[in-house]
């Protein structure tokens, strides 16, 4: 099965890369940017063939490596 | 030799090249900030080392699209000489300048080390002052050195003798040890197809006295001494 | 939630701020009223452990501090030292341990920013960055995850603000496994005509904002670096501050363009406690008031309070008192770099910090008795008992010496740091003529003939076994790791890591390492011009070693006679300088082969450390060494192939060890020594210059493809240097 | 309007940081990885209301500055 995993700063974390980002898409005329955030995504692709399964294991796989729960919080979606 | 040095904001090896110039061509260089629109008549621009707007969204993105990069354009559409080195190399291939693309060092690792590098092709006005086949040693110190370019291109490049540098090791053989990044075929720099623009990843400016270390960066002026004058 | 500036103030409350009761009589006492919750949490975070020091003010005072060539000591942002031509040398180290546990590249990563802070604020130009860092046994599961975690951390900031980071030292001991240690220093250069301080003048001069937004970053950062770690600790993730290299890269540029006019009367870095500790130091420094209006403070979140904006940790800020009228002149060049700018209040004559929120006064403390009448404790300490002499006959001789040496240069303690080093841009600036794997770092003082050299040294197992001894040694060995590159050692600065002052012990332990640095500071002339101090690295009661970090500082007047550890030539002669009795206690041998931690560390003393240190400045100055390397941990063998592997060159070397165990006179490490290699010719000289009182003998010679010594037949190069490069790449290939 | 920009990698374009996700979970025991992409993710907050407006826009905004067509394909989505 696929999932697509979604890691984004938890709300209050500064963002140095969005903040930056909009500031660059103001300098290239885009003016109408009220906030920009940017995070990861990450598709795997699992032998794994439950749904359910999958889930599990992706959500550990979010806890142990690919977010950093500190400051990060992660969404997961089984395709 | 008329030069040129732009400076990004975080750019940071801009005195360092500004220094380097100085000191081989004997003139100051004009230090253009990212946000003047005019860039005096010169014989090389030098787009300088650093992490120009903090290498955020991708390395050299923004720095491509500041209004000064513009002026570069324009002047390496005349035919004029423009160098990136690092970062610069990054903002060159980010304007289409240069083909082909810097990725994430395959390690993920910054990297900063000496590495060898071989003269690929010494008919360019920015590597004449070097031997053929000549294996030097250069700094490199960079995250994202890993040079992508998909296989036309690279073909194109290696057919037409646009490969200026590549990673080697003692012996001058292209080895996987040898690369620092996981760039396609080793490449470590670039030349346009009129050979009037150099991207490169390792830093000559770093190795011109002896106090450096070494002067095998010091070929690399002289060369454009060389063609330009 | 609504918020209410005039909560009850209940007994949990105050404690819940870490205030003791008689602190908080004190903190009545001072305002002749109940506190709004905002002075609360301001006198939460100026008393606590890491503002106020009040544990270790009374111990650090006793340290030397003066010298003709300080400028300024303790008490300023960082310390600075004359290098003459009207240059000044301005550097400090600072600790980022509890942050860099919880999240190691961030912490890490603001702990290099918050130090460079210090030392531009000041108006230098950082010009290097060093790291002591500590970690726990390479066998606890989260150690490669933070070894790996924080170097990068370092190096993600340090390579993008573009300042070389040139050097430091890395340990590996169990005592780090629930507290690693983080401590990271900068060295910057500035006119010693443009030195700004912090105390702020002028009444009526407007105060400004300058740099990031301020968020809800770390409100509890400065009270957490001065709490022990429970079990729950972790479960607790504060928020922890991210950093923003490429805004501290702006704001270095901007703050150093803004102080090369002469707008600037006082300027100061939000560090621990932000918005709080800067402007508490700023007015008592003066002796002024400040009225802010919170409003006015550039906020990244919404419905921000005034509690939340004088707390946060929110990094790449600064405050600053400019001439009245130039707000105009000042704004513009931070515009031209991109960064927040705002009049946020002015200087008054009242004293007192005068805080107005929406029309309203939250806060008004006078901050003289605030800062100066803050907590000062005389903790109760017990000496530790000296651990005994370890009799050499009771540490056995290893099978095969050369397995030995290849076993201790391939262990994490001695083994090669370039997985580390390789991650940190070591050249930036161009100016960096000696690069990490030497004894100490060396960049050029840009356009001159000047060199500084630096070091960052601690052997804390010397300190866990005697404290005074570990104090002095941590001293002497930046001074004699400056001196074998051919500088002058001028001064030091600290960073004082230790488990809980509340504990007798421990605070005996503190004593007792304060006492052995001050002693070596006033025997070598090396006086302490700034610091830090770290306590509460601790977990469920077990402390770190003691670990207090030196970062030692030297000059040369002309850097073309700067040596590194690697001889030049073949045919070179080998000399060895200092004493070797074959002291095993507290060794690294006796560590790695015998799995033992026992005994006295190696005495120190600091005449005869100071005449050899001397005699061998002496001799690099006058241009007769080639090159030089102290020995330190692991002995003379492991200084010797260190030498060797620098080079790549052998050496053949017979030494007559008398009636020393030759496994003890290969690895003791008895302090004050030194290697030479000389060109044959000077070899006769350089020995008669020495008098009697230093003790120097001819050792061997350079030359060849082997490592040849007593009990070694040899050993190939690449075998030394397949045992030294190995470890650290293989153990963090598995992370 | 708020928008989600998706960015990956093209196909035949090598993935050094999924390449390295991949090797890492297999060493943490997680075996049944058969492949591992990264690529950005990118929410902007705008000030445009017309969703037809805002695709255009964002869709502008990805070939200008938040995408390197040479290396990368965008997916928008309006939100
Ligand atoms: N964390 C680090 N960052 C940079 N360099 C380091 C680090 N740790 C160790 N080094 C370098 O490795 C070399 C050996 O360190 P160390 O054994 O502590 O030296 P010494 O015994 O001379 O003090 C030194 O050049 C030091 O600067
Ligand atoms: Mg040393």
């Amino acid at each position: 099965m696929k999932a697509r995993v979604h890691i984004t700063l938890k709300n209050g974390v500064l963002d140095p890369q969005g903040k930056a980002i909009k500031h660059a898409l103001f300098a290239l005329g885009f003016d109408g940017v009220n906030d920009v955030r940017q995070g990861k995504y990450i598709e795997l692709d699992l032998a794994e063939s439950d749904p359910d399964n999958t889930q599990a294991v992706v959500e550990e796989m979010c806890k142990k490596l690919l977010s950093n729960t500190v400051i990060e919080n992660y969404a997961i979606e089984i395709v | 030799m008329k030069t040129a040095v732009i400076v990004f904001p975080a750019s940071n090896c801009d005195r360092d090249m500004i220094v380097a110039l100085e000191k081989i061509t004997g003139h100051q260089p004009h230090i253009i900030w990212h946000q003047d629109d005019y860039i005096p008549a010169v014989d090389l621009i030098a787009l300088p080392g650093g992490f120009s707007f903090g290498d955020y969204l991708r390395c050299g993105a923004m720095a491509a699209r500041s209004p000064v990069t513009r002026k570069v354009i324009e002047h390496a559409d005349r035919g004029g000489n423009v160098i990136g080195i690092c970062n610069g190399f990054q903002v060159l291939t980010e304007t289409g300048l240069l083909p082909g693309a810097l990725m994430r060092n395959e390690s993920l690792k910054f990297v900063c080390k000496d590495v060898r590098l071989k003269v690929e092709n010494n008919d360019t006005p920015f590597t004449n002052a070097y031997e053929p086949g000549e294996v030097i040693t250069v700094p490199v110190a960079h995250h994202d050195g890993n040079y992508f370019a998909d296989d036309d291109t690279l073909y194109a490049l290696e057919e037409e003798g646009r490969i200026a540098f590549r990673y080697v090791n003692d012996d001058g053989d292209t080895t996987l040890a040898a690369n620092p990044n996981g760039s396609r075929n080793n490449i470590a720099g670039i030349i346009s197809r009129r050979k009037n623009i150099l991207g490169m990843m390792p830093h000559p400016e770093r190795l011109i006295e002896n106090a450096h270390g070494g002067t095998d960066g010091l070929g690399f002026f002289k060369s454009m001494i060389n063609a330009i004058n | 939630m609504t918020w209410n500036n005039n909560v009850e103030i209940t007994d949990a409350l105050v404690r819940e701020h870490g205030l003791s009761t008689q602190e908080y009589d004190l903190c009545l006492k001072i305002l002749d009223r109940t506190p709004t919750l905002t002075e609360l949490g301001i006198f939460s975070v100026m008393w606590s452990e890491h503002c106020s020091y009040k544990s270790s003010k009374k111990h650090l005072k006793t340290l030397p501090t003066t010298a003709p060539w300080v400028i300024h000591g303790p008490g300023e942002n960082a310390g600075v030292i004359d290098i003459g031509d009207n240059q000044a040398i301005i550097f400090k180290m600072e600790s980022h341990n509890h942050p860099s546990y919880i999240e190691p590249y961030q912490g890490a990563a603001t702990g290099v920013g918050g130090i460079l802070r210090d030392v531009f604020t000041m108006g230098a130009r950082p010009i290097a960055n060093m790291n002591a860092l500590r970690f726990g046994s390479p066998n606890h599961p989260k150690t490669r995850h933070l070894l790996s975690g924080v170097v990068e951390g370092i190096g993600g900031y340090g390579n993008c603000v573009g300042v070389p980071t040139v050097g430091g030292e890395t340990n590996f001991h169990p005592a780090y496994d629930g507290n690693i240690l983080v401590n990271a220093m900068t060295v910057g250069l500035a006119d010693q005509d443009k030195i700004f301080l912090s105390a702020a003048a002028g009444i009526g001069n407007p105060v400004i904002y300058v740099g990031s937004k301020t968020g809800r970053d770390g409100i509890h950062g400065a009270t957490m670096a001065s709490a022990e770690f429970t079990e729950d600790t972790e479960e607790k993730r504060p928020t922890v501050q991210v950093g923003d290299p490429f805004t501290e890269k702006l704001l270095i540029e901007a703050c150093l363009e803004l102080m090369s006019t002469d707008m600037v009367v006082a300027i100061q870095d939000m560090g621990a406690a932000g918005l709080t500790s800067s402007s508490v130091e700023m007015a008592s420094g003066g002796g002024v008031g400040f009225d802010f209006n919170l409003d006015m403070v550039p906020q990244r979140e919404e419905g921000m309070t005034p509690y939340e904006m004088m707390l946060s940790e929110s990094q790449e800020r600064m405050l600053i008192v400019l001439k009245p009228g130039r707000e105009n002149e000042a704004k513009a060049i931070f515009d031209k770099w991109d960064l927040d700018f705002a009049v946020i209040g002015k200087i008054t004559d009242s004293g007192n910090l005068t805080l107005t929120f929406k029309g309203e006064v939250v806060a008004d403390i006078p901050t003289q008795p605030l800062a100066d009448n803050s907590p000062e404790y005389d903790r109760p300490w017990v000496k530790p008992q000296p651990k005994p002499f370890l009799d050499t006959d009771d540490i056995a001789a290893p099978p095969d010496m050369k397995q030995a040496l290849l076993t201790m240069i391939g262990s994490p303690h001695l083994c090669s740091r370039d997985w580390i080093w390789q991650q940190y841009d070591m050249q930036v600036m161009a100016d960096t003529i000696q690069k990490p794997g030497g004894d100490a770092a060396v960049v050029r003082v840009h356009g001159t003939d000047k060199a500084i050299a630096i070091s960052t040294d601690c052997t804390p197992r010397y300190c866990y076994a005697d404290p005074v001894e570990g104090g002095k040694q941590a001293v002497a060995e930046t001074w004699r790791n400056i001196t074998a590159v051919g500088a002058t050692p001028l001064a030091i600065t600290d960073c004082l890591n230790f488990g809980n002052p509340e504990r007798p012990e421990i605070m005996g332990q503190f004593v007792g390492c304060i006492e052995g640095m001050r002693e070596a500071c006033n025997i070598l002339d090396y006086p302490v011009v700034s610091g830090n101090v770290s306590l509460y690295n601790e977990t469920n009661g077990t402390g770190i070693h003691p670990t207090p970090a030196i970062g030692g500082v030297g000059l040369f007047d002309d850097y073309s006679k700067m040596v590194t550890i690697a001889p030049q030539a073949e045919g070179e002669i080998l000399l060895l300088i200092g004493e070797t009795k074959g002291h095993l206690g507290a060794s690294l041998y006796l560590e790695i082969m015998e799995g033992r931690e026992e005994g006295a560390p190696p005495p120190v003393d600091l005449e005869v450390e100071k005449k050899n240190g001397n005699f061998v400045r002496t001799q690099i100055g006058a241009g007769n060494i080639a090159a030089c390397h102290d020995i330190s941990d692991g002995g003379l063998y492991v200084a010797l192939a260190e030498m060797a592997m620098a080079a790549n060159i052998g050496m053949t070397v017979t030494i007559d060890n008398g009636r020393v165990p030759l496994h003890a006179y290969a690895f003791g490490e008895d302090q004050g020594r030194y290697i030479l290699s000389v060109p044959a010719e000077k070899a006769e000289a350089i020995m008669s210059a020495a008098d009697d009182s230093i003790s120097i003998q001819i050792i061997g010679k350079v030359g060849g493809d082997a490592f040849k010594i007593n009990g070694i037949t040899g050993i190939s190069l690449s075998e030394l240097l397949n045992a030294h490069q190995g470890w650290m790449e293989e153990y963090m290939g598995l992370e």
